[in-house]
């Protein structure tokens, strides 16, 4: 009868700090979670594993940060997008662009990781290189 | 559940306000309420606050209590709830149930937010905090930028462009020109709101509302009592709240909220309204996009359509539907537990002739929709005129 | 109002949880109890949820919400109330309001917090906050603190001595042995107790209730439905809510708490019942001298006599008033917003006979007691045998 | 209709900042209140004025403060009592005491101000010299 916790939340963050995005396989219908979810959310099973995911997308909104909170006031102005990954599932991150490029829709990207941070925000998204 | 009416509301001035704590805030409305509601104070029964972080704005926590103590009432239960933007109607919303259900017969319910004692990199940081801390904030997200986004795919799909949006600020701002309580009473132009510091691109200063103090508040009594009191009075039509995933990401589409579009058709299900029936409405307008999204959510035009419904004046004062008369957010300014409280003020005082020079005629219907974090939490009333 | 029952509960672990967040906390305990009720998901009409600062503890407002979207409940109301370390107790009893107004008919009350994320100074202002900042805390109040100042009026006035408080966190240790999910199994000695680390003379570590991550939640149906249901159940016979000054100095007498008083009176006044009628009850002893005070103000015990009480073995089990058989809060565990939730939860087991090794004999009545602040809110709850 | 706030807390610290306390009292009843309130107590009157009162009082209760928050850590061990005043009114305040005093019961005391502090914080109590 009694639960234990399951640390999602922790699972995602080692998972980047391993410079990997995973989600949740449910066991039951199949269905992939990212970010990762301890509840299917198409079945609510609670069979859940975890499943490395393809580091790939495309930016399908944006926007350019000026007013920043006070730990990413000197990073400002900065691109946060939501990039919707090759399997539907999406994720907010930073753009990192090279001098010249700008965002625009559909935008192949692909996931790189900050070296000096830990956990989630090492997400960067960078241009894809085929 | 009974039949709730709105018997009495209290509101202080909506700026920046100096060395005052929201406590103090809220009490001035709660007085001011149950003064017009001329109720006996030993009456009051309960008090139900929002308020979003007195933790972080006023160091202080367990802000409910300090209420009834400040205004003399012992031991009586006071509940604070947090909703982000939506903590003032969330209020409400508590306090009407509570009426409801028999356990009380006499609520005040109330909203404060005591703001401007951070500075502004700070305040950003702090309402940044109602989107979800692991996968949007730790990355840097602001609720500018949330809504950016939203404005940035509602433009691709619909074209609802920058005139657009400013269009919302410019109207709001006329129509704050006539409430004295508003912390802005000045006209901007379309030019001078789209050529203003960017924010968040592409939303700019004037596609935001401003950092505020203030406090609202509300007396909630059962309608078969309010019938027999003699002041001004409206009727609770109907109320509903919902919820969404806390990331923007999470959702399949983000060109509009489904909480507003659940919480409205719960809330003119339980009224047996029509969109239609509304005189006129008042709208989370935190940013103008957000004033477009809620009026396409709630019903008031097809999806894509309000932006070029306001730039032809369909929701000033005379036209289609009047939203935000009391100046919304944007203009009457954004303390954030007291938003939510302050837009049913506006409603009570629109159907009771109270409004003074922006006083709408003819009004039955009036509708409150308020938003929290990007839309993660919504709250809807429908209230109707008392006589 | 309907009667109202609770149909399954749930509790994380309290412990020291390592990288997890309130909000996994909460839907794990959520998941537990619907699964106890055997309810179908989509038959959860709506969410509370009680915690103190998830602002402070984890940069994360807004905390409701993030519950049905990890559990997969796409849209229904989710409520945030915070009345410090009373937010759990507060939590349900909104949830039992929100049923007993025939509004919804399944609703999950939720209680958590995650504390160990900060160092103890930062989780010692954090609660600190839940005084008057003004007159307390900028002089340097702590709860701890605020509650020796009580702890040496009692003993100037009834003569309660350190003995007399030791022998609680004895109790309450001994107690907690045998509740597997309470953060200590260990039994300590009056002596140990009474020369541990002075933290506000003259509380010592032994006084005080640790810090600690955890989560509970309860299932809330209309006891009409909740008859017709398999499992386990109690009804709920009665709840009371008070409210005090924010400064303890504003109080007439501090060697009670009158928030205790009124609302134990109301809650037995609504339940038709008398003090001796309760069997057993889970108080709110976030410092020993805090279970002495809630037993007398309660009336378990006159005023005075709680110590020399507890002393005699009156509050252990088997004795004249079992006290905080899961441990309480000081060998439990006060994961500040499960708190009041977790009383709840043991209430719930001892009277469906599902205590385990701690399981008392021929119960029919539990009561609770949830304090927030110093007294400034107390939550009592009124609980009876289903079957 | 309209109410202006009353900024009482301003008014106590304006106070504590030119070495006073003041108290509020009611215009209908006489009733005084410190600190200060915008409503009576007694009779829930608004009418209210303020008046300094006398800085003097008896401890009637104390701790002694060893586990502090973060901007108190270096003050620790400290006292924290409670002052009922000569007119019954009561305050939390800090206690200054000479070396090889110890806080008792009804200890009579008087108010200081500290020097560096601003606002509410800068009150402080030692013992009363007649
Ligand atoms: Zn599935
Ligand atoms: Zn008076």
């Amino acid at each position: 009868m009694h639960r234990e916790v399951v640390q999602i939340v922790k699972s995602y963050e080692d998972a980047i700090n391993q410079n990997r995005i995973i989600g949740s396989i449910c066991e039951d219908c199949e269905t992939i979670s990212v970010p990762p979810r301890a509840v299917c959310k198409k079945c609510w099973s609670d069979k859940i594993d975890f499943t490395t995911v393809e580091p790939q997308g495309k930016l399908i909104t944006w926007t350019v940060i000026h007013i920043a909170p006070p730990t990413y006031v000197d990073k400002a102005p900065y691109i946060l997008g939501i990039v919707e990954l090759l399997n539907g599932e999406r994720l907010t991150g930073l753009l990192r662009l090279p001098e010249g490029v700008e965002p625009e829709f559909d935008m192949e990207v692909e996931a790189a990781f900050e070296e000096s941070l830990e956990g989630a925000q090492r997400l960067r998204w960078i241009p894809y290189h085929k | 559940m009974r039949e709730v009416g709105i018997v009495g509301v209290g509101m202080t001035k909506f700026g920046v306000l100096g060395r005052v704590t929201s406590r103090e805030l809220a009490t001035t409305a709660a007085r001011e309420a149950m003064e017009m509601a001329n109720i006996k104070r030993e009456d009051v029964d309960a008090i139900y606050n929002g308020i979003l972080s007195p933790d972080i704005f006023e160091h202080q926590m367990h802000s409910a209590p300090g209420i009834p103590d400040y205004l003399g009432l012992n031991n009586i239960p006071s509940t604070r709830v947090e909703a982000a933007c939506a903590s003032g109607g969330l209020a409400v919303m508590q306090g009407i149930i509570s009426v409801a259900s028999g356990l009380y017969d006499t609520v005040v319910a109330t909203g404060s937010e005591k703001m401007t004692n951070l500075p502004t990199s700070h305040v950003t940081e702090a309402l940044a905090m109602c989107a979800d801390d692991v996968y949007e904030v730790s990355l840097g997200i602001t609720f500018p930028g949330a809504f950016a986004m939203v404005a940035r795919a509602h433009e691709r799909k619909y074209g609802t462009n920058a005139e657009m949006r400013a269009a919302v600020a410019v109207k709001n701002h006329k129509h704050g020109l006539h409430n004295p309580l508003a912390q802005f009473q000045k006209e901007i132009t379309i030019e001078k709101a789209m050529n203003s510091l960017m924010i968040a691109d592409p939303l700019t200063l004037y596609d935001c509302s401003p950092i505020t103090d203030g406090a609202a508040a509300v007396v909630i009594v059962p309608w078969e009592k309010a019938k027999k009191m003699d002041g001004p009075k409206m009727k609770v039509s109907s109320f509903a709240q919902a919820s969404d995933t806390m990331s923007l990401h999470d959702r399949p589409d983000i060109t509009g909220f489904k909480t507003t579009q659940v919480a409205a058709r719960k809330a003119f299900e339980r009224a047996n309204l029509k969109v239609t029936d509304i005189d006129f409405v008042e709208v989370h307008d935190c940013f103008t996009i957000a004033e477009l999204v809620a009026l396409e959510d709630i019903g008031f035009f097809e999806k894509g359509k309000a932006g070029s419904a306001t730039l032809a004046g369909d929701t000033t004062r005379g036209g289609y539907i009047p939203v935000n008369i009391s100046g919304g957010l944007k203009s009457k300014g954004h303390p954030i537990g007291a938003t939510g409280v302050s837009q049913v003020v506006e409603v009570f005082k629109q159907l009771n002739g109270m409004a003074g020079q922006r006083q709408l005629k003819d009004v039955n219907y009036g509708m409150t929709q308020n938003l929290g974090g990007s839309g993660s939490t919504i709250v809807c009333h429908i209230f109707e005129r008392g006589d």
